[in-house]
This record gives C-alpha cells, structure tokens and sequence, in this order.
C-alpha cells in the first residue's frame, strides 16, 4: 500500500502543478463563474448603454418578467437532474389557469382559487409522473402528448373565450410589492423558494438521490433508492411549481385564455441548461440555474430598453444558449491538452532512462 | 423435417411482421378510422387521400430528417426555423429573380437547410453540445435570422411566379409532384439506412456509441451527417412550404418540429436512440395528418382538435410501450422453457 | 422624471403590435412616421413580440415603463390581459392608446377603432351577400380564438346574418394567421361543405391563404372568398377573381391618426375625455365617443377596378 | 520458433493525470496465445484499445508484421488484422445478430453499391454453425441471453478473419461449458496460425491454455516468457510486487441460528421452487451455470423483482421484500453482479458512491451530515484499500477492480446481517480477490449470513460452508461442505438431480 500511495501523490502532483495559470482556468471554467462573468458585463454594457438600466426601481420591477419562468425552473432542475424533461408545463399553466378563471368567475375568493391552482397543478404533474414511469415510456414523448392534451382541455372548454373577473385583491401575487417598499412579492417568494429548493438538492438526502439518479437509474435501484418515486415526486413538484407560476401569472394579467404562457416550457428548459445542469442529467446546481434566471431575465429587459427589436433578443438568447455551453467544454479541451503537454513534458527524460534499462534486458 | 421447417418459416415470417413497431399503430389507425368512416364514407375517397397525401407530404419530410437524428440518439428542434429561413429565401429569390428556374429554387432552399444542418451538426459532433441544447438554441436563432432576412416583410403570392406556386401542384400519373417529392425521399430515404453503412452507422451510434467505436464508426462524423440530412430535408420542406402555401411569413412552420417529433412517436421510434423504421415514421405523420383532416368530418369543433390529438399519441404511445415490453417479456420466458 | 425633459426633446412615442413581420403594421408604423414628420416633435419607435402573445407585449410594455416613454399606441392580443400592465403605465404618466385591436376601457385612455365593430361585421356579411347572391352557406375563417378585434366583428357577422334569410353561417373556423393553417382549415371547409357559397377571412393572413386554397381545389368562382385584407398582399387574388371584393380601412391612417392622438394626450391639448375632439391632421376631427372610443370610418370596398391603385400604397 | 507478427516498442498512453501506460513492449508470435496479466488498472485494456485504434497512444509503435501502424479507428487496425473482443458490453441491442457482427464491415453485393442482407445472413448463419450456436441471424441481440451474447461477439471476431484477435476477460461471463466451447475455438485458431492475445484473471485458465505471457504493473512493462517456464507464485509477485499467501482463508466457525428462510419460491420464467436457509455466520454458496437463475433469486430476495408465489422468512418471520429499500431495512445487502450498471453511479465520486445506500443513516430529518458521510465513505474505503487519485474523483476513472472495491465498501457501511454478492469476483486480479475472499470470511466470522453467487468452482469449494447448486431455474442440491467435490457439484449444475442433503 505504501508504494501505491507515493504513486498517487506523484499522480496528483502532476495535475497540480503548474500553479496559478491552471487555477485561474479552473476557476474561469466553472460555469457559475462564467456566467456570472457574463452577467457583470451584460450589466456593464447596459449601465453604459442606458440611464435605465441601473436604476433599483428599474430592477425590481423587471424581475416580474421572469420570477414566473425562475420558478418553474426550480423543480425543472430536479427533473432534468433525474434525466427526465418535461415539455408540458406551459400546457399545465393554461389548464390551472383556465380552472382558477372558471372558479373565479363563479365567485371563488382568492383562497379558493389558490388552492385549485395548487390542485390543479399538482395533480396534472401527478399524473405526468405516474405515466412515465408506470409505462416506463421516455419522459419527453409522455409530456410531449400531454402538452396536447392539458391544453387541449382549456381550449376544449374555454374555446374563443376568456375568464377575465377576480376577486378584489387577487392582483397583489403578481403585481404587488412587500409592503413598503419596492421589492415584488414574486421575486421574494422566487428567491425563498430558490432557497428551499437549493437546500433540497444539495443538503438532504432528496437531492443526492436525484443526482445518483441522473447518473444511472439502475444503478440508484440497486442502492435502495425509490427511484420511481423520486421521479413522480419530481413530477408532482413541477405540477405544483407550475401552479404557483400560473397563480402569479393569471395574477399578473387577470384573464386566462387558452393559449396562456405559449412556449414558457422552452425558456425554462432553456434556463436549466443554461445554469449548467446537464441534460441528460446527473450534474449540475441550484445556483448555476438562480444565476441564468437573472441573467435572461434581465438581458431582455436591457435589450428591451434599448428598444431592440424581439427578432434580437432571440437571436442573443438562442446564440447565448450555444455559446455558453460551448465556451466551458472548449476551455475544458483546452485545459485537457494543456495537461497531457504537460505530463509528455515531464516524462521525456524518464522514458529516456527506462530505454536504457530496457536495452540492458534485451 | 422439411415440413417442420417450412411451418417454422411460415410462422416466423407471420410472427415477424406482427412483431414490427408497425403493425400496432396499423391497427389503431383501422380502429380509429371506424368511426369516421360510418361518419362519411367517403373519408377514404381518392379525392380525399389525394387532400390527405398532399397535406402530409411535407410533414413526412422533414420528420424523416427528425427521425435520422432521433435514431441517433438526439432530437432536432430547430427544424421548424430551418424550414422558415429556408422557405423565406426560396420566397425572396423567386421575387427578386423570378428567372431562376424552380428545381434550382428547390434546391437553393435545401442548400440552405443543408448549411443551417451542418450549423447544428458541428456544434453537435465536434462542440459535443448535446442535440437538445444545440438545436434549442439554433431554433431562436435560425428564427430570429428569418425576420433579419425579410425585414419582417412578407412575400405573397402576387409577388412569386406562377411556376413556383404551381410547382408542387402539378399532377403527375394524378398525384401531384408534392406528393412524388415526398414519395422519393421516402424511398431514397429507406434505401439509405438500410443499404449502405453510413445508413446502419446511424442504428450504431444510437444503439450503442461505445460499441460504435469498438466497430470504427465516426461517431462525429456520423452525427454531423444526420443533422446534415435533417437540415437538407427541412431546407427542401421550406422551399416546398413557401410554393404550396403560396407565401413566405415570419412565423412560418412554428411549432412545427413538434409535429415531427409527433410523428416519430406515433411510428414508434424510440427516444433511446438505436430503434425505428422510416416505415413507421410515415405511418405516424399519415395518421396524424388524417387525424387533422378527420376532426373536422366527425363534426368536432376545431377547439377539440389539440385534446384528441393529445390523446391518440398518448394511446399509441402506451400501446407501443405495453406491447414492446410484453414480447421482450414473453420471448425471455420462452427462451428460459427451451433451455 | 424632471431628468427626462431635458435629455429628450421630443416625445417618446412607441407603435406596439400584435406581432412583427405583419406586413398591415408594418403600414401603421409608415403612417406613424408620416405623422411625426408632420408634427416635428414626436419620435416613434416600432415594436412587437416574435409570436402574437400577450405575454410577450406586457414583457415590452414593462421595459417602456421603465424607460418612461412618453406615450404607447397598442394592437392588442387581448384585451384584458394587457390592463394591469398599461395601468401600471398610465400611473408612471405614460399616455397609453389602443388602436385596430382594443384594450378593454380602464386600460388605455382611448381606443381607436377604424371604423366600428357593428359597421365592419355588417358590411362583411353585405359583400359575402352580394358573391352568394343573397343565398348559400358561409363559412368564417379567423385569425386566433382570442383576438379581440375578430371576436367582436363575429358577433356582429351573427347578427346582420339574421337580416339575410338566405344566407346561413355554417361554422367558424380559426387559422391562428398561420398561412399553413389557415389554408388547411379552408380545405377542410371545402371538404365538408360542399354547399359552400363564401368564406368570410376578416384577416389579411386568411384570406390570402384561403383564396390560395380555394384556387387550388378549383373551387375559383364556385367558392367566393372575401373578407378584410391589405390590397397591396391582395392584389393577385383579386386581379385573377378568387376574391372578387374585400374591405378594408387605411392602416397607414390608423397608425397617422394614432400618432396624433397620443401626441395630443401628451402634450395636454386633449384628456381623451367622452366628447373630447382630436385634430388629427389630415384625418380632420376624430371625436372620443361612448367608452372612450374613437371611430374612423367605414371600411373601404376594394375590388378589380381599384385595387392596383391602393396595393401600391398599403 | 515462429516470428513475432506483432511488437509494441515504448507504447506510452496518458489520460489527464493519469499515465495509463508508461513504456510498454510486447511481443506476439504467429499461432501463439499470449497471455497479458496484471492487476486491475495495470493497463491491459488500455493497451487493447491502443492495439485496436479505439485510441491513440500518447507515443510509441505497434508493429505489425514488421510494418509501423498507425490506427485512426477501429476500423484501420480491422483491416490490417487486428480485432477484439472488448471487455465492456459492445453489442447493438435493438439489432440483429447479423449486423452486429457486421456492423462496421458490412458486405456490399458484388454489382451494386448496396449492402447485400442475404449474404450477410448467410455468413452469419456459417459462422453460428461453426460455434455450434442455435440462434437465428436475425434474432435482435437483446432477447439474447449474457453466454449467447459473448458468443455473438467471438463469431464477430471470427468474421474479420484476423491475424491477431484479443479477448479482453472472454471468460468472466461465461460458465464451465462456454469456456470449455471458448478453449475449443481458440485452440482452433491457434492452429489455423493466428495469434491470440489472451486476458484474464484466473491463473487456471491462462495455465491452461496460453504459450506466452506478458506482465504489467501500473502500466508499466515488468516482464514476459513463457508459462511453461515459470509458474504461478512468480507470476503473481511480478503482478503485484509480492507473492499472495492464501487464496481461500476459510474460517472454521459454528454456525448459529437461521437467519433467513427460502421456501419454494418461484417467479415465473426465471425459477421454481427454489428453498434454502442462511445461517448466522455462514457463508452459502451458490454455483449453477450462466442462466441457472441464481441471480434471479438474488434480486428477489433483494426486493428488485417480485415473486409469482413462495415465502421469505427472517428471524421466523414472514417477510416480504417489495423494494431494494425495504430488503435493506431488514439488514439484507446485494453486491449485484454488474458492477458498472447496478453497483455503481459511474459519474459520481468515490465518497459519495459509499455513502449512498447509508444516507438514511447519516441523515437528521433528511438532511445530510455531509462532514459525516465524508468520513463515513473514507472509513469503509479505506478498509478495502481502494485505489485512486483522492475520494473526490468519480467512479468511472477507476479500474474495474477497484470499482469492485467501491461496490463492496458501500455495502459494508450498511453492516448489513445478510450479504448476498452476485459474482463479488468476476473481472478482478489475485491480489484484490483474496482481499476480498479475507473479507468474507471476517464478515462471517462476525456473525454475518453470506451468499457467495459464483460461477468459479474452486471459489466456491473454497469458501462455502454449504452449496446451493442450481440448474435451470431450480435447485439441484445442496451439499454440505465436507460433501461437496467437483464432480457432484458440476453434476448438479448440468442437471444431475441429486439427493437434497438439507
Ligand atoms: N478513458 C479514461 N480516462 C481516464 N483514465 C482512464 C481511462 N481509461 C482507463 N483509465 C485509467 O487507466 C488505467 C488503466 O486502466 P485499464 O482499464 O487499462 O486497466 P486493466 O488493466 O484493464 O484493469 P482491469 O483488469 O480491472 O480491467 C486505470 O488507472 C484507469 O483508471
Ligand atoms: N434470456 C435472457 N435474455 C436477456 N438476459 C438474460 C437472459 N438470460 C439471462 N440473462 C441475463 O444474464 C445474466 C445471467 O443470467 P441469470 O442471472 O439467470 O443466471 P445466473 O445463474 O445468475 O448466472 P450468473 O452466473 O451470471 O450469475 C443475468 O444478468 C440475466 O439478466
Ligand atoms: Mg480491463
Ligand atoms: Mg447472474
């Protein structure tokens, strides 16, 4: 054993080497860093560009754009980490919304309303999960159907029109501030609840589950995981996330048609893998996500005050997507060869030395 | 012993095609078209499959590009896009140079595609950006670059020759060349991945990338080819699209990869990669496009059409599910009695 | 705010619409322009979402208000969903106006209509009448479910029907301003009416598509297609008669007269107040009626005799 | 003697941070088997790979038939001669048997440029015949059974007609009969004058049927002749720097009382009737042929499959295992026997793959200690002396052998009652196997009850206090050690019904 250790240190010696330039990229090539790079300039050029832009008030307000995809891409992580994906939320939010408008227009108070969108949510996740992995059928087909078929029920039943009557005070999740002063509720309760969700994945028992089965679900099994389980948990996680969102949402606007939050499902894939969480699950964090929301979030509103045409912004959010996802793996390539330069480096004269013993044996 | 033999072929030969992916979603579609059929009988009249194979004719196209790339183990989202940029510049060639013959328009647009493909492949096969990613990205792009190429302007039929609008509705032998475009790239399609070896590396790769390397093929190389076609296709798509609807718009083909996707699906071709037939692709867009065409025969109203669209995947999708399961089961079974 | 008037000497002026790339916006951005060119001291910026989404219009109107434009002209996608967002606005002092597709009253000051709702779903039904002859079924081809301004003129179609014993509405189809869809709902039709007279397409986007697919069946002259489209996307089906007559208002008047609105708002020359009375240049007068609602005119009647004329405009 | 076809001059590979090899010879003659030894993560595979174009060496050469190669893919070193049967699964599941021994080398019809199916299935139909194998060509690889599989892919190395074929551990899925059948077609190959490179890890075998030897330690050169100069314990100390003193150190303990009871479970399709009991403090050993069921039987008392009828006991109680969870409330722990798809999270660390099955236990209210799960994770890894770079670096970087490791220190850390291991051996080298065999005796000796599945006979003899053999789904004996042979037990495992002793 003794030998095998003064191995490793000689292994691992070689990796840490070369000192500063290999922790600097080490550290430049984790993706929270970079995007949060990516954020500081993003806010630099915008400061530069507009009065606007850095303006509390200004900022505060923005956030109503995205605190309803941020919070869907909470329990979107938990999905994507499982290996999972679900392409029916938007759907979902049409069917809370059109339930929560049918309810509000009866007479329902605003608790009653809340709590149909949370059922509602929920269940539809619900019964996502149990499809899947009842049928044991891949996640994006299942969802892909019942994105139809959610959607489909709110049209369906809704057809050309709108639930637009709510009670007094309803508007306050989506469009009031904490008392006094200038913070939204959305982006208190989105922070709290990026709070409670970080902490799941990374500190209970859950979330390290969900990353043993990201990485293979057989194997998850065989350690006594409820893989299963896990996943329709996810699922129903997601339903009632969405709920929240739909709440807010409908709040926000108060009218709920059928073709409410058309392609939010998208976005909020988008900003799972933007925050570094792999898709095809298993890696990634809380934290990565939070900072992707802040920063789609908000380089739509400076490209929005720039008054640059929507054709931009999908263009910089479709290009952001590739590049962001490109820049680390190169780096890491980059890094990879820099390492085995390195290592031939400092085997050259050792090889020599080996030559000679090798020429004595023969 | 010969008479053994040849009841085993026969039967094997049976059980063969019963096995096929295919031969449930054959059924749903009979079940399916009962009762449209005692609604009008005249559903599956030639003038009507004529309508139908002309509306599913694009649909089957590209999805076979989607069905390349899910058989590889990904999945093309920026087809939608792709058919717009693609369709949008037939649309401004042929306003701005209404010489250019119509077959050089067709392939102008899926030359176009075929760029827009290799866009996606590169960043896919050698970036190593997973196909979701890659291809989520590139569809907003790809769109947002519509609207840069147009200006956000419309080109209609006034503004487009007679020969390109008319292109796709020529009859030939009384189908009209849409239809025998489509009926080529199946074809051309079906002889690819089963006769030549880039056609099984795609199997390969989706199956089993490990072992696809064990073997010596170019995963890389293979996946950028398979973006390549899904691309070329959809640039073909768009060159047709923008002919048969006779104009070229912005939000052209949204949400159509979807469709695609949908299609794949219901042709039971599985998301894992590795399993699937162009045959089956076809059936799928087939019946998702008598599905549209039916809703309306049976008297439903258009705000049904989402839901029971969602529910026939759904169906198919279990029935796939629960009968592929149950041979696998059974021929293990069956296969431990023999020892 | 007191920062503002100095920085920017002319007002801030935003045209946002349903969606960009519709080439009939497009001609109420030229009006708008052309008014500020009259006017001298307004600026006009053209926005709009990709997809034709509420959503995406409140996500713009939110950043104007952070930028404190001084006034937004709006074609709604819907008419309720936008209120909250354009109160917000109002309450930051930016002058917010609906015109083409109305935001519900409490969410703008004004709506300007281009001619009114009952007078442009009567005189639809009147042209389809004229194609049919007084007799036969018709079919309406609309844009999305939701569209505020589609809704309203169907209602309308309903009740001037009454008035046409002959004629019957069969069903209302929607092609979502999708020319794939559109043409695929047209088809549809075709198929299962076969006693089909007319389809009435009270968008650009439908009616083009369904004369395409009404020429394709060989249905040209059977079928009539009529409805409310840009002459100048329209010129082809009209000169080849799929569609012998359609209607329209000006859009480059709407986005003209929009502009002076607002400027008028802004400037403090009007309230938008009932009865309030708008110059709007070489528009004349518009008056602010019953819920503060400004009307235009009647729709303009466009056929074979003066199409050429008008597609070269708008 | 006959010349050196094959030569392999300062062969240096390196992975990031790791020198995989590190100046590595070989020299392979023409019709002879060669044998390459060393322990887990020695390099052998690496080197198979490098000889195969699946990668490049870092520097060095491979000489074939006196010509310098240089392989791009898979597909040069096909060509010129060189193909292998990897180590890790490398079929098409969802394609038939034809393509998968084709797939790569596809036969064009002479006339056309397109593949010629019929042609194909008839070669592959020859090549069956040839392994004595009954499976149609265009059976699909996954309703295939593991033997059928491995035998699939030795007649996709005979397609090639290869001059060298490397079997990288041929044998670690396959049982008594298919080695026998494998002996037979290398042999044959040998006299039709090809070279064989030959990996493995049981001595017995390498004895048995290699000419040749090459040694590596940590991907370095040691040392190579032939066996029949040289024998076992010099082999093993050039291995691994030491001589190993005890393969099978049995403990002689008395055995206490029932722990768990096994009656007449069946499970429809996969075994009938199966009943046994485990005592506190023995070790059961299980040995039947490939697809006997054994494990099987294992994943249902484990709670992975259920039962179609019969009864679990524990402690005289009746006990139901729906879930692996609730199999491990109980106490009962599984070492399953793919270790790269069941045992381990391959993309996660070392520390946090020993931890997992115990997170319940290093958790309050769901959440996790983590400081407490990193020294749990180091106490158990370094019990079993796992080899790697740190306890942060993921599974997937480590050879099979110490993934192994991993896999036993996780479960360890459940101090589980019962330890059923699935194959806790198959695929690793000397040193780590008597490691492990001191393992189980210790747990054992501690009061544990353990299940020794295993397809090795001697491990079996060795370290079994009792034997359950089985053969087809049900059990054909069981034997007590101071009863059971080879003979018996092999006659028990081909069929052979005996007289059930308990
Ligand atoms: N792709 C890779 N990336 C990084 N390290 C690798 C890779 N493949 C192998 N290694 C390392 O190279 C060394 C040699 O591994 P190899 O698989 O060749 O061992 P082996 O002799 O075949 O062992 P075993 O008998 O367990 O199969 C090990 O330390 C392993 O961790
Ligand atoms: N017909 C089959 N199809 C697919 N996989 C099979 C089949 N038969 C057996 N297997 C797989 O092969 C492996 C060995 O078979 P099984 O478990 O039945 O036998 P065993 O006696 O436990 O053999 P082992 O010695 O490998 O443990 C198992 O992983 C099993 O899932
Ligand atoms: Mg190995
Ligand atoms: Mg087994």
């Amino acid at each position: 054993m003794s030998t095998n250790e003064k191995e490793l240190v000689a292994r691992s010696r070689l990796v840490d080497e070369s000192g500063l330039k290999e922790q600097l990229i080490r550290i430049f090539t984790q993706w929270e860093v970079l995007l949060g790079i990516i954020f500081i300039l993003m806010v630099l050029f915008f400061t530069g560009r507009t009065p606007y832009f850095l303006d509390w008030f200004n900022l505060m307000n923005a956030s109503f754009q995205f605190s309803e995809k941020a919070i869907m891409a909470l329990p979107m992580v938990f999905i994507i980490m499982c290996g999972d994906i679900d392409i029916s939320v938007a759907s979902i939010i049409a069917l809370c919304g059109f339930l929560m408008g049918m309810v509000a227009d009866a007479g329902g108070s605003t608790v009653q309303i809340i709590v149909v969108g949370l059922a509602t949510g929920t269940v539809a996740g619900l019964i996502n999960g149990l499809l899947i992995t009842g049928f044991r059928m891949p996640a994006i087909a299942v969802t892909l159907a019942t994105q139809a078929i959610y959607r489909g029920i709110a049209k369906a039943i809704m057809t050309e029109h709108a639930f637009t009557r709510y009670p007094e005070g309803f508007g306050y999740f989506g469009q009031g501030y904490i008392p006094g002063t200038v913070i939204p509720f959305q982006l208190v309760l989105y922070l709290v609840l990026a709070l409670i969700m970080g902490f799941i994945l990374h500190r209970t028992m859950f979330g390290w589950n969900l990353y043993a089965i990201g990485n293979s679900q057989e194997a998850a099994r065989f350690s006594g995981i409820n893989v299963q389980k896990a996943r329709v948990i996810n699922y129903m996680l997601m339903g009632f996330f969405t709920g929240i969102a739909s709440i807010l949402l409908l709040s926000r606007i108060l009218s709920a048609r059928s073709n409410i939050a058309t392609g939010y499902d998208m976005e909020v894939i988008t900003l799972v893998v933007l925050g570094g969480v792999s898709i095809n699950g298993g890696k990634g964090n809380m934290g990565g996500v939070v900072i992707a929301a802040f920063l789609v979030g908000y380089l739509k509103f400076g490209m929005g005050l720039l008054k640059l045409s929507s054709t931009v912004m999908s263009i910089v959010t479709g290009g952001l997507l590739i590049v962001a996802v490109l820049l680390p793996r190169l780096l890491d390539v980059y890094k990879q060869n820099r390492k085995l330069r390195m290592q031939q480096k400092s085997m050259v004269s050792a090889t020599h030395g080996h030559e000679v013993e090798h020429g004595k044996g023969e | 012993m010969n008479r053994k033999n040849f009841k085993e072929t026969v039967n094997s030969t049976f059980s063969s095609l019963l096995k096929r992916r295919e031969a449930s979603l054959v059924i749903l579609l009979l079940v399916f078209l009962v009762p449209v059929l005692i609604q009008s009988p005249n559903f599956l009249s030639l003038e009507n499959l004529a309508r139908i194979f002309n509306d599913m004719s694009i649909l089957a196209i590209v999805a076979i590009g989607q069905f390349l790339v899910i058989l590889s183990g990904g999945i093309d989202l920026s087809v939608g896009s792709v058919i717009a940029f693609t369709g949008m510049s037939a649309g401004m060639v042929n306003e701005a140079a209404p010489a250019v013959p119509v077959p050089m328009l067709l392939m102008i647009s899926a030359a176009i595609g075929l760029l827009m493909g290799m866009f996606n492949g590169v960043l896919v096969a050698w970036g190593k950006i997973p196909p979701i990613i890659t291809t989520l990205g590139t569809m907003s792009l790809y769109r947002g670059l519509t609207f840069v190429l147009s200006g956000g302007t419309w080109v209609t039929a006034h503004e487009m020759t007679p020969s390109y609008i008319g292109f796709p509705r020529i009859q030939f032998l009384g189908i009209s060349v849409l239809v025998w475009v489509a009926i080529m790239v199946v074809i051309i399609m079906y002889a690819f991945i089963r006769y030549t070896r880039t056609g099984r590396a795609f199997y390969a790769i989706g199956g089993n990338p490990v072992a696809a390397k064990f073997v010596g093929v170019n995963e890389a190389k293979t996946r950028f080819i398979v973006f390549i076609i899904s691309g070329l296709l959809a640039g073909l798509a768009g060159g047709l699209w923008t002919a048969r609807y006779a104009s070229a718009v912005n939000e052209m083909a949204t949400g159509f990869e979807m469709q695609t996707v949908a299609s794949c699906v219901l042709g039971g071709v599985a998301f894992s990669g590795g399993a699937g037939g162009v045959p089956g692709v076809v059936l799928g867009a087939l019946f998702l496009t008598m599905l549209n065409n039916a809703l309306p025969v049976i008297y439903l109203s258009p705000f049904w059409q989402t839901l029971v669209e969602g529910l026939v995947i759904l169906i198919a999708l279990v029935i796939n599910t629960v009968v592929d399961q149950r041979k696998t089961a059974r021929l293990l079974a069956q296969r431990r009695v023999k020892k | 705010q007191g920062a503002k008037q100095t920085t920017r000497e002319k007002y801030d002026i935003v045209i946002l619409v349903k969606s960009m790339g519709n080439g009939f916006f497009d001609a109420t951005h030229t009006g708008a322009k052309e008014a500020a060119a009259e006017l001298g001291n307004v600026e006009i910026s053209y926005l709009g979402p990709t997809q034709a989404t509420a959503e995406g219009q409140i996500e713009i109107i939110e950043s104007l208000i952070a930028q404190r434009v001084d006034g937004i002209a709006i074609s709604a996608n819907d008419a309720d969903a936008l209120i909250p967002v354009t109160k917000k606005a109002m309450a930051a002092g930016i002058k917010v106006i609906s015109f083409d597709s109305g935001i519900n009253a409490g969410g703008r000051i004004v709506d300007l209509v281009p001619s009114k709702e009952e007078l442009i779903g009567r005189q639809q039904i009147q042209l389809a009448s004229e194609l049919a002859g007084g007799t036969g079924d018709i079919a309406i081809l609309s844009a999305t479910a939701q569209a505020t301004n589609q809704n309203a003129w169907i209602r309308w179609m309903h009740e001037e029907v009454k008035n046409h014993p002959g004629l019957k509405i069969v069903e209302t189809v929607y092609g979502d301003d999708a020319p794939d869809k559109s043409y695929r709902e047209t088809n549809a039709l075709l198929n299962k009416y076969p006693n089909l007279k007319v389809i009435i397409a009270p968008t650009t986007v439908g009616v083009l598509a369904s004369a395409q697919a009404v020429k394709d069946a060989g249905k040209s002259g059977i079928v009539q297609v009529t409805g409310l489209g840009l002459p100048s996307e329209m010129k082809g089906s009209i000169l080849d008669g799929t569609v012998k007559q359609m209607a329209l208002w000006n859009p480059i008047d709407l986005g003209y007269t929009s502009t002076f609105i607002l400027e008028a708002l802004i400037s403090g020359k009007n309230t938008g107040a009932v009865g309030d009375v708008f110059k709007a240049g070489r528009m004349g007068d518009v008056t602010v009626e019953a819920n503060n609602v400004a009307v235009m005119g009647t729709p303009y009647v466009f056929n074979k005799d003066n199409i050429e004329q008008y597609a070269a405009i708008f | 003697m006959s010349q050196v076809i094959l030569e392999v001059r300062h062969l240096m590979k390196f992975f990031p941070g790791i020198k995989a090899l590190d100046d590595v010879h070989m020299d392979v003659r023409a019709g002879e088997i060669h044998a390459l030894i060393g322990e887990n993560g020695a390099g052998k595979s690496t080197l198979v790979k490098i000889l195969t174009g699946v990668y490049t060496p870092t520097s060095g050469s491979v000489i074939l038939e006196g010509k310098e190669m240089k392989f791009s893919n898979a597909l040069d070193a096909q060509q010129a001669g060189i193909v292998a049967i990897h180590q890790e699964a490398s079929m098409f599941p969802e394609l038939s048997v034809t393509e998968n021994i084709y797939m790569g080398h596809h036969l064009y019809s002479p006339h056309s440029r397109r593949l010629d199916w019929k042609a194909m299935h008839k070669e592959t139909r020859k090549l069956l015949d040839s392994l004595q194998l009954d499976i149609a060509p265009d059976t699909l690889v996954k309703n295939l059974g593991i033997a059928q599989r491995h035998m699939v892919e030795i007649a996709k190395a005979l397609s090639l007609d290869a001059k060298v074929v490397i079997m990288d551990e041929p044998t670690s899925a396959l049982t008594s009969r298919e080695v026998e059948d494998l002996y037979r077609i290398v042999r044959k190959l040998k006299e039709e004058g090809k070279s064989i490179i030959f990996i493995s890890h049981k001595f017995e075998e390498i004895f048995e049927i290699c000419d040749t030897y090459t040694v590596l330690r940590d991907g370095r050169y040691i040392g190579s002749g032939y066996l029949k100069d040289t024998d076992r314990d010099s082999i093993i100390r050039m291995m691994i720097g030491r001589s190993v003193d005890q393969m099978f150190p049995k403990k002689e303990l008395v055995v206490g009382k029932p722990l768990l009871e096994v009656k007449e479970l069946c499970q429809t399709g996969n075994f009938t009737n199966v009943s046994f009991t485990l005592h506190e403090g023995e070790i059961l050993g299980f040995f039947g042929l490939v697809g006997a069921g054994r494990s099987e039987v294992m994943r249902a008392i484990f709670g992975i499959d259920p039962c179609s009828s019969g009864s679990i006991m524990m402690d005289g109680e009746i006990f139901s295992p729906s879930s692996p969870g609730v199999a491990m409330a109980r106490g009962i722990a599984l070492v399953p026997e793919d270790r790269q798809k069941q045992g381990l999270i391959l993309a996660m660390s070392i520390s946090r793959n020993i931890a997992l099955p115990c997170l319940a236990s290093l958790s309050r209210h769901g959440v996790v200690n983590r400081k407490k799960a990193a020294a749990y994770a180091e106490k158990y890894g370094s019990q079993m002396e796992i080899r790697a770079a740190g306890w942060h670096v993921d599974a997937d970087t480590l050879s099979g052998g110490n993934q192994q490791k991993v896999v036993l220190s996780k479960w360890i850390g459940t101090q589980p009652r019962i330890l059923i291991m699935d194959e806790p051996t198959k695929g690793i080298d000397v040193a780590t196997k008597a490691a492990v065999h001191e393992f189980v005796s210790e747990m054992a000796s501690q009061g544990m009850g353990v299940i020794l599945v295993s397809s090795e006979l001697p491990e079996v003899l060795g370290m079994s206090d009792r034997i359950v053999v089985m053969h087809e789904g049900e059990v054909t004996a069981v034997l007590d050690r101071a009863d059971a042979g080879s003979e018996n037990v092999m006659a028990a495992a081909i069929g052979e019904v005996q007289e059930a002793v308990r």
